[in-house]
This record gives structure tokens, C-alpha cells and sequence, in this order.
């Protein structure tokens, strides 16, 4: 990524490790995430971002904290790169009166107005809108900020997708859509639901639209800083396509996926393609890290992810009264 | 614009649309964060001719030609009231609400809850209502029920220009999504405004007249239907009183249950469907409040369960009329 | 599946689930232009798997998964249906149909009335509601009110297996638009259903339960609710009739008013949120049409005025229970 | 159009005096429209389709009568250029019960089975689905019908016309998509509402898309031609983007316009564009026909409607039983 001719600056480092740390967190959460399923310690389900996590991390290192996202169902990973607070989203995932959303949201709508998040969104493309309006807003207000619309690759099959681009492309406005194609929309091929040429969907309306290998947490994180650059110098709207893959079922629950896809299939992923295997390995390639640096920083997280796991079980649920209130403001 | 002077304050007669465009206008100037967004609101001031004027005095960074895409800019609205703007969008015929279903219901209506109160979506959403237009089953709709069904949103119909222009500004400074729907029969009709500043509370019935037999509750267009029935039933001796509820959403119940009590019959009227709509729950919240006054059962009058058709022979049955009330308040007060 | 004999026809315990996946198999054996498309239906079988095996059986033609695109295959359905075709469309979650509310009430609602009778619309929406299953407030509400506030098209709540099967059966052969609302909780709750063909008429209540002394009013999850506080409330001498109208619209008022007549009392139970929507109108139809003989106010008992909240203990409160309904029927009898 | 090398059949001579008899019609009837709206006898508003004339007929030429097409608010030429009768159709626009809808439908929701008309169509874009539906069924069924959706520009900002022809190229449907860019949504000029490039829109779904002068009545009949059998021998939607003009209002009200389009613009349009001016002047030229000929027709015509107006003032309206007739089948 870095191109020959250019050296290594300390903070170019000091990325590349914070990226690594990043995805080590995101992957820690998750796993901890399943076990609160396996062990039937959440309600409801959960959408894994394992297998992804190169995205929302190269993505949400080219923001500032004041930038916006959107997220959706599968938005831990998202949040988490944003700079949300494990503690309070495993007690959201848990309906604590302590998490995110005083537990009212659950793990498909956690937001947090202090990172910029606008929230996760259960509504397949339901939040292209809505960071589509904070562009808007930052056109309007002239406060320089920029917004990111994360979404999976289904979201393509929704039309008002079409109708954001459109207008974020005559208003000018400051937006990255972020497509994560991972193959697949719950059970079903992404070709069995998608014609023509994705990256073409978005440059019919005039964006800017590139692909990335999603795998490649510095590839996704140069081209979104380029976006981003853009967006915010005033240049509009772009569109980015991170081909990936999702290591877990659709949600937690599903569990036997040979009728939609091979084991093999999801082996070749995650033994070639994993974004933080290949990232270590680079790192130790240019001796930015060792073996036993990288295992303590998933050591670390993983320990930090077990405490904010007992912060969650330990925090009391929201009151009865709870109910009736944030209906309206 | 005739002008008199009430409660210290300048009073115009202006039609339903001048009140609308005015109340904007205000709080546009008031507010540099609201600005309007619709299709064909700018140049053309909406097919209406609503807001004529809004557009050479505030600009194209406010008041905003959007392509047809009811969805799309309804969903930038949310996104931009969420963050710092309070959008006010224009949907042209109340028909095309079923295009924003999605963005104002699992969108902006549960927004500040689901984020445990933390994000709050300050918008309005402006649409029309009404039949008796000749524009067929696709442009003649009252769907308002729908919105009053889903928590999260307000829902108001002002009935009068002073309603209008008072109840548009706080709908555009109320903290929640608001929908605000108009009578497109109404654009025309005058009463009295006051100039400058004022605001009525969303939440609060008005009595548009008082009388002691029977109530008349009626929304929007069926305030002025229940107005002239209620003259005709004057003069066979029989003294109507008509409420209007301005809002549907938050709805002032005392206000109809205690009408209701004292005149112990109620027609409900209302130009949606009359099936699983407004009248329904006005009938259901009057049945139960004033179940120990009630001389008869509570009559509901809505728009009958057919597309509106496009024949106006055919148009005219749908709706109640002035004279189709005053049988049905006759009957029910056993004249 | 246990085996008895019920008027000549072979009877099973089956899943509500497996009861609808045999109504469809039945009718698409019956009827080559019956097909059913949505998300993840074919090899999937839909994530509740209410249609694993269709695919296998009538292939990729028939059974067809659709991008994400609500609104883009129930438009797509409603052209199919005008021109030869039966299409069922699944709709996953019954809070996407946000997203087809123009394709249902502008386009297939319409074109029967807006064509004068020429053009038909034979389909089935088949989807989802119902809370408690903590999937928040996108994944959780119960919105068939609006439907049912359209004329054009019919709405069906089933509440057992047997009517599942029957009234689906109704539905496909239907020309009409009819929706069609399953309650995701329901899918494991087993009943006896009878092999082979049948049909339940639409339009026709069924009383689950008879009782003297108080009507329970109850649509689909909710039938289950009342009679369990049918035999609470046995225990404490008051006997409920448990009164299920089955499908929305049309609706059997006679059904509704003549139980009420009989028990003077009535609770209406209905899991959509409860103002300005189901309960609503049940009530109101039952105000006016019992009015001489109810000794109480209607109940009505919906879901809380609030979105669903993800949060178990909060979401648990937000629908009525066995409990809640109980205490309410108890105190409506004096006691 | 045809080419120097191809010898002029007397079929084509045919084809061309009949498309240039049904552009005259379709005026006509417009002409007539715009009588009745001015001497205040027909209820509501209409669109007038006059300066669009040639893509209805071109197209329609190209179909066969058991073929589908759905049509807009700007309706009147599709339902003509289909086979409609005048009577009916003047009966409809008045509310009266001989018109095709017995009058329910009115101006906006002109339908004919006979004709395969699926029906005009109040919502913009909404009868994309119901086009892309009767190709589904005509592909299930196997009765090589083909369908054809008509739409204004207006229809590129609904997200639903990408979501249906992502379904019709996933599905591979006999559909032909046709937009008629006459430069105005009601009353704002397209490119204020229409962000990229308009074929490139349907050629990111995989369809195939052209562009043709839509005043020219010849080429757009031989591309629609093209794009018809196409898609009746398998080859899948496309997409036809007819560039045209209208030359009156929005609706018939719609009298002082320019405010939003200046009058030489509209001076242009009709004395240099006009379709059947141009396609008169041609077969002249060519001579097929001799300026009598064609002053006949247009009498002819004229009279036709007349006559039409004429049955449909005297018909009579329905009875009010018929209100809550045909809600339900
Ligand atoms: C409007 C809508 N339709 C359907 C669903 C059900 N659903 C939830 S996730 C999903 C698949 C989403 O696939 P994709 O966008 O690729 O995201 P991924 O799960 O692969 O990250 C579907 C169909 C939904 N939530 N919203
Ligand atoms: C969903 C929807 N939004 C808005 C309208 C109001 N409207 C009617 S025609 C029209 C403009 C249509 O422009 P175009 O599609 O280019 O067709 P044209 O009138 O130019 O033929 C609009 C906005 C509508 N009928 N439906
Ligand atoms: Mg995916
Ligand atoms: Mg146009």
C-alpha cells in the first residue's frame, strides 16, 4: 500500500498497530458475543462482524470522532471502530439500563451521539437516509464533517439506495456509501439477488465509485481516507465496495449453513483471507511487531472484553416506569 | 388582506394557504436550522402555490426542488433533524405517504427511543388531504390513521387558518417528528390571523362552537361540514356543539369526553375511512368516557369503503356532507 | 403427527407452521399458477423455515427468491396477479411492509375499483407480527391496522393451525388482495389439522370458547391469551366467551355484537398497538351495535403506545398477558 | 431509418401512414381534451400528451394487441396508440358510464384488457411493478406476450424502477422500460432532479439500454421494434429512453409556464421537432403521400373526435348503486 518511494513514518506505525488493535477488539467482542448466546445469557440474536473487520476499522480511522455513521444489523464492529465503549454495548446487547440505549434498543440500534454514530439500523438499507440528512446537515451547517453510510451488500437490492445517491449527488453532499459485500444476504447468494455491475449502480448517478479488497484492513483505510479527503473538501458523494466475507452464520442462531455454502468455502476464508492473520504477518514482515507483541494485544482485549462481559451481566435492567419514557422528547 | 386588531396584535383575513406560507415564513426567519424540501416547492411554490415567495426570500440552500422521491428525501430529513437542521418536507398529495411508511415509522418515530433518548428527529412532515377534487383513488386519500397509529409521531389537522398558521409553528418547534396534514379543499378558505408570533399547543381541542344537544366532533374539513349542519340543525331547534381535536396525536380526550358528557350524543366525523380509522378510535375513546352519559350510540361518519372514484356523481356519496350530518344528528336526537 | 379421524378426513397435530406450508403445497398441486417469491424462501424455506421442502417439490420456478426489495416484488406480484398468476409474496417481517404500503394501497387495492371491474388482483401477502421475541422495535410491531383501513383489500388474522390452513386456502383461491398476517410466536403451537382439502370462508368469526358472562375479543396470538384467562377466570366463577373474528375484513360484526349482546361485557384484544388501530374499531362496532345491552365500558387492550423496547422486562410489558387480562375481565364483572 | 440498400416494401409505406394517422389521432383527442377542460365540461385536470405523439405510436406499432402496456398520468396517447377507442376513453375523461372504467377511473386510470392495457397510472413510477409483473406472467405462462412500461423522467427518482429491473434482469423478463424524457417534472427542469447518466441507470442492472430521438415516429419504432423481439425471444428488459417535449402544460391548467420554461424554448419544440409535421414533411418528400392526403387525415380525425366528445357529453353518468360497486372481485 505504501508505495516504495515514501518512508515509514512513526505514525504511519502507530496506524497500522492501532488498526491491528482495532480488529483484535472487534473479533474479542464478537466471540464473546457468541458465547453470551451460547450460554443463553442474551435475548435475542446477534449478527457476527467476524471476518470483517478490516472495514469498519479502515473505514472509521479516516474519521474524526465528530464524523457521522450509520450502521446496521451487523453493526458491533462498527460502533466499536468508532470508538464505543465495550462496557456500555455488551450491557445494551444484554437490555441493561446501563448500555447504549438503556437497554431499549438492543444490538441492532445501538447509537451514541458522543462518537458520531447515528445508530444501527434493523431496516436493510433503513439508514442510507438518514446519513444521507447528516450530510445534509454538515452541508448546510458548514461544520465540515462527513458521514459514512455502512451497509451490506443487500442493501443493494433496496430502492431508495438509489434515491439517497441521487440526491446526495445534486446536493453535493459530504456521504460515503460503504458497501461490505460478504456474498451473501442471510441465506441467499449475492448474484441470485444482484444484476449487473455493482460499482456501475452508483457511478449512474454520478458518485465516485472504487472496489477494495475488504480483507486488506490498510487497502480499505487508504482509499476511505481518499474518500473522505474528497467528501470534505467539498467534492460529493462516493461510493466504496469492500469485498469480504462473514466466518459465522447470518446471525448466531444459524448455525448448520451447508445448504448455502460449503465448508470449504468459509475455510479458504478464514485461513487465506483473514484480515488480522494477514495483517499480523505483515506487521512482523516490516518488524513493526513480533509474535508475542501481537498475542498480548489479543490477550489484552480479550481480558477487557471478559470484564466488560461481567459489567454487563452484573448491571440491573431498566425500571418497569422505563417503559413509557424517550417515546417522545 | 382586511385588518383588525385583536388582543393587541394586528389581525388579517388570510386564506388557509397564506396562514400556512406565513407561519414558514416566520419561522424560517426565526430559526436559520428549518428549511423546506419537495418536489416543486421552489420555482413553482408547489402545485398548491403554497408557499409562493418562500423561495425569493430565502433561497435554493432552503427551500429545496427535490427530485421525485418521496423516500429518499424524507429519509435525508430525518438524517438531517437528527443532526442539527429542522427539515420541514413536503409530500404534494397525502397519497404518496405510502412511499415514506418506512422512513417516518421505523425510522424517524422510533429514532429518540430506541437510542434510550439520545437522538431526537425535530421534523415536519407537511402533506394534504381531501376528496371531492375529481383526481381519482390515487389523489383523493385522507390516510392520516395511519400515522396516528404509530407512537413516536404527532399527528395534526388544522381546521382554520388562525389553527393552521399556531399549529404549524409548533409542530416546526416541537423536539419530534410531526405530521401535519391539510385539507387541499381548504387553501382557499379565509378567517382571521393574527400577525407576528403565535402557538397553539399541540394536544389541545378547541370548541369551534357551543351547544348543548348533541357533539359534533370533526376534523379538518369536517369542522366547516359540521359548522353548516349544525346552522341547518339550529333552525329545527336543536343546539350542536362542534369540537374540533386539532391534534390527533397527542389527543386532548378530556376535552371530547366532556362534551360528550354534557351532551350525551356524538357524531365523529372524519375524511378518512371511516373503517379502522380516526372515527373509530374517537367513537371508542368517547364510547368509554362518557359511557354513563351517552343517550345513544356514538355515530361515526368517514369517508365510505370504496377508492374514491373519479365521477363526481359517484365522489360526492363518499364523503359526509352537511346535509347527510344534520339527518344523521337529527335522527340520533329522535327528530 | 398423531392421527385421529374428524368427519371422514384424516386429522394431525401440526405445527402452525407446517399447517401453513400445506395450505400452500395443496393449493400450488391445485393450481399451476400458484407461486410464492420473497426473501430466502426457496432454499432457506424462509428464516422461520415455515416453507422448507416447497422448493424441493415445485422447484426454483415457482418457489423464488427475490432481492431485498420489498416493494419491488409485491409490485412486480400485483402485475403478475392482473395477468394470470396467484403469486403469494412472504414478507418477512410484517414491519417491512412499511415498505409496500404503495404497492398494496395505491396499485393492488385500486385497480379492481379504478378499472371498473375489469382488471383483478388475485394475491396473497403473506407476513408476519407479534412482540416478545426480543428482536426491538423494527422486528416486533403488529401494523395489519392500516391494512385493514383500505378498501380494496381483505385482511386475515389466523389464530390456530386448522384456521391457518383453511383460511389460507380462502385467500389463494380469493380474487381479491388479501393480507395475510401470521404471528411469528405461533409457528411452533400445535393444533389438529384435518388432511387435505378445505377452505374457511373469510368473513366468518368463530367463537374458540363459550361463555355467559363476559366476551374476550381476541385476534390471532391474543385467542391464545384470552383463553388462558378464560380458565383463570373460570376459577373464579366468571365465564368468558372467547370470540375470534378470524379476518379483519371483512369483518363478521354479527358475530362480535351477538356474543356481546349474550355477555354484556367485552374485552377486545389485539396485539397491534392499541390507538387508532384493531381494537379501535372492534370496539366501536361493538358500542354502537351492543349498545342497549352492555353493562360496561368496552376494554379495549392492545400493544403499550410506545415502540417495542428490546429490553425483556420492558418488552414484556408492552402486551397484554394472561395476567393483565385476567385482573381487566375481573374488574369489568365487579369483582 | 431504412437504410439506401433495402427496398421499400408497401408494408412499410402502410406502417408509416398508419403511424403518422395515429400520431394526428392522439392529437386530436388532445386537442379535444383541452376544448373540454376549457369550456369547464370535463370534472379535474388532464395531461396532455401533445409533442409526445411518436414514442406511444412508435412503440406501440412495434407490439402486438395481446401485448401489455401500463402508462402514466400523461396517459391518452399510450391508450390510443394501443387500440382504445376514442368514445370510451372521452366517456372516462367525463365520468360517464360508458367509459372504460364506468367511469371511476377517469383521465388518470384509463385500463382495457382488450387492448392489454394494464392501466394509466396516478403514482409516478407506479406501474413499474405491474409491467415487470405481466412480463413475469407472460414468462410463467409461456404465451410470448411482452411488456412495456411507459414512464415520464419524473420516474428515475423512484427508487421501485431500479428495484424491478434488478427483478426483471435477475428474472430475465420480456419487459421494455421506456422512458419519455420530455425535460420537466410537472415544473422543474430534469437535470435539477436527475443526477449521472440515464442509461447508464438500467445498463448498471445489466439491461440493455438505448437512446432515441423521440420526435423521429421511424426511429423509435424500429428500435422498439428491435428491443420487442428481443425480449419476446428471450433476450431479456431493456431500457428506452425517448427524448421529447411536451408542449403544452403540466395539466391542462397548467397556463402561464414561463416562469419555469421560456417561450422560444417552446417555439423551437414545436415548429422544428414537432413528429408529425416532421414525419408529414417526410413521407411528402418521399412521396408516399401528398399534402391533401395528409390534410384529410387530419379531418378525418378531427371529425372522429368530435363525434367522440359528442357521444361521451350525451352519455349518461352512472347511477350512485354503482359507488359501492367493484371493491372487490
Ligand atoms: C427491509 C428489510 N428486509 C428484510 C430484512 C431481513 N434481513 C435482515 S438482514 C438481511 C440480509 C442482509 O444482507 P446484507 O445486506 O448483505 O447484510 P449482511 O447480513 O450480509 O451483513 C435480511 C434480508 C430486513 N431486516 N429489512
Ligand atoms: C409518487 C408521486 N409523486 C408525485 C406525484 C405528483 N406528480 C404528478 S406528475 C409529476 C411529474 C411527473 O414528471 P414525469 O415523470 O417527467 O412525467 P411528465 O409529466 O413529464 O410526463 C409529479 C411530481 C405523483 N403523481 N406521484
Ligand atoms: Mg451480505
Ligand atoms: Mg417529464
Amino acid at each position: 500500500m505504501t508505495t516504495a518511494t515514501q518512508p515509514t513514518t512513526s505514525q504511519e506505525v502507530a496506524l497500522w498497530l492501532r488498526m491491528y488493535r482495532q480488529m483484535v477488539a472487534i473479533r474479542e467482542f464478537e466471540g464473546q458475543v457468541n458465547e453470551l448466546y451460547t450460554r443463553a445469557l442474551m435475548p435475542g440474536l446477534a449478527h457476527l462482524y467476524i471476518g470483517e473487520e478490516a472495514i469498519a476499522v479502515g473505514v472509521c480511522e479516516a474519521l474524526e470522532r465528530t464524523d457521522y455513521i450509520t450502521s446496521t444489523h451487523r453493526g458491533h464492529g462498527h460502533c466499536l471502530a468508532k470508538g464505543a465503549s465495550p462496557d456500555q454495548m455488551f450491557a445494551e446487547l444484554l437490555g441493561k439500563k446501563a448500555g447504549y440505549c438503556k437497554g431499549k434498543g438492543g444490538s441492532m440500534h445501538i447509537a451514541d451521539p458522543a462518537t458520531g454514530n447515528l445508530g444501527a439500523n434493523a431496516i436493510v438499507c433503513g439508514s442510507a437516509g438518514i446519513a444521507t440528512g447528516a450530510a445534509f446537515s454538515a452541508n448546510r451547517l458548514g461544520n465540515g464533517r462527513v458521514a459514512v453510510c455502512f451497509f451490506g451488500e443487500g442493501a443493494l437490492g433496496q430502492g431508495v439506495l438509489y434515491e439517497e445517491m441521487n440526491l446526495a449527488q445534486l446536493f453535493k453532499l459530504p456521504v460515503i456509501y460503504v458497501c461490505e459485500n460478504n456474498l451473501y444476504t442471510e441465506y441467499t447468494h449475492y448474484s441470485e439477488c444482484t444484476a449487473g455491475d455493482v460499482l456501475m449502480r452508483a457511478q449512474a448517478f454520478g458518485l465516485e465509485a472504487v472496489s477494495v479488497d475488504g480483507q486488506d484492513v490498510r487497502a480499505v483505510h487508504q482509499t476511505a481516507q481518499r474518500l473522505v479527503d474528497r467528501a470534505r473538501s467539498g467534492g460529493g458523494p462516493s461510493f466504496l465496495l469492500c469485498n469480504t466475507y462473514r466466518y459465522h452464520g447470518h446471525h448466531v442462531g444459524d448455525i448448520n449453513r451447508e445448504y448455502y455454502r460449503s465448508k470449504q468455502e468459509e475455510h479458504m476464508w478464514k485461513t487465506e483471507r483473514d484480515p488480522i492473520l494477514n495483517m499480523g504477518k505483515w506487521l512482523i514482515e516490516q518488524k513493526h511487531a513480533d509474535a508475542p507483541a501481537l498475542g498480548r494485544v489479543q490477550q489484552e482485549l480479550e481480558s477487557e472484553m471478559k470484564k466488560a462481559v461481567e459489567f454487563a451481566v452484573a448491571a440491573p435492567y431498566p425500571n418497569a416506569s422505563e417503559v413509557e419514557e424517550d417515546v417522545y422528547a | 388582506m382586511p385588518e383588525t386588531v385583536m388582543g393587541g396584535q394586528k389581525v388579517r383575513e388570510l386564506t388557509f394557504a397564506q396562514a400556512i406560507k406565513e407561519a414558514l415564513a416566520e419561522e424560517m426567519r426565526r430559526d436559520s436550522t428549518v428549511c423546506i424540501m419537495g418536489e416543486d416547492v421552489a420555482e413553482a411554490g408547489t402545485p398548491f402555490k403554497v408557499l409562493s415567495g418562500l423561495l425569493e426570500e430565502f433561497g435554493k440552500d432552503r427551500v429545496l426542488d427535490t427530485p421525485i422521491s418521496e423516500a429518499g428525501f424524507t429519509g435525508l430529513a430525518v438524517g438531517a433533524a437528527m443532526t442539527g437542521m429542522r427539515p420541514v418536507v413536503d409530500i404534494m398529495f397525502g397519497d404518496f405517504i405510502t412511499l415514506t411508511m418506512d422512513q417516518m415509522v421505523n425510522q424517524a418515530a422510533k429514532v429518540h427511543y430506541m437510542s434510550g433518548g439520545k437522538w431526537k428527529v425535530p421534523m415536519v412532515m407537511r402533506t394534504t388531504m381531501g376528496a371531492t377534487r375529481r383526481s381519482a383513488a390515487q389523489h383523493s386519500q385522507s390516510l392520516h390513521a395511519w400515522y396516528c397509529h404509530v407512537p413516536g409521531l404527532k399527528v395534526v389537522l388544522p381546521s382554520t387558518p388562525y389553527d393552521a398558521k399556531g399549529l404549524l409553528k409548533a409542530a416546526i418547534r416541537d423536539e419530534n417528528p410531526v405530521v401535519f396534514f391539510e385539507d387541499k379543499m381548504m387553501y382557499k378558505m379565509k378567517g382571521s390571523v393574527p400577525e407576528g408570533d403565535y402557538t397553539i399547543p399541540l394536544g389541545v381541542a378547541d370548541i369551534k362552537r357551543v351547544g348543548e344537544d348533541i357533539s359534533l366532533i370533526a376534523t379538518s374539513s369536517m369542522v366547516q361540514v359540521a359548522l353548516g349542519a349544525a346552522a341547518m340543525l339550529e333552525e329545527i331547534g336543536i343546539s350542536a356543539e362542534v369540537v374540533d381535536p386539532r391534534t390527533m396525536w397527542p389527543l386532548d380526550e378530556k376535552a371530547l369526553i366532556d362534551s360528550v358528557k354534557k351532551t350525551s350524543r356524538a357524531i365523529i366525523l372524519d375524511e378518512g375511512y371511516e373503517r379502522y380509522g380516526v372515527t373509530a378510535e374517537l367513537a371508542s375513546v368517547i364510547a368509554t368516557g362518557a359511557f354513563y352519559d351517552l343517550d345513544a350510540p356514538v355515530k361515526r361518519m368517514g369517508a365510505m369503503h370504496v377508492p374514491i372514484p373519479f365521477s363526481p356523481p359517484l365522489e360526492d356519496l363518499t364523503v359526509p356532507t352537511e346535509q347527510t350530518v344534520f339527518e344523521a344528528a337529527r335522527k340520533l336526537c329522535g327528530r
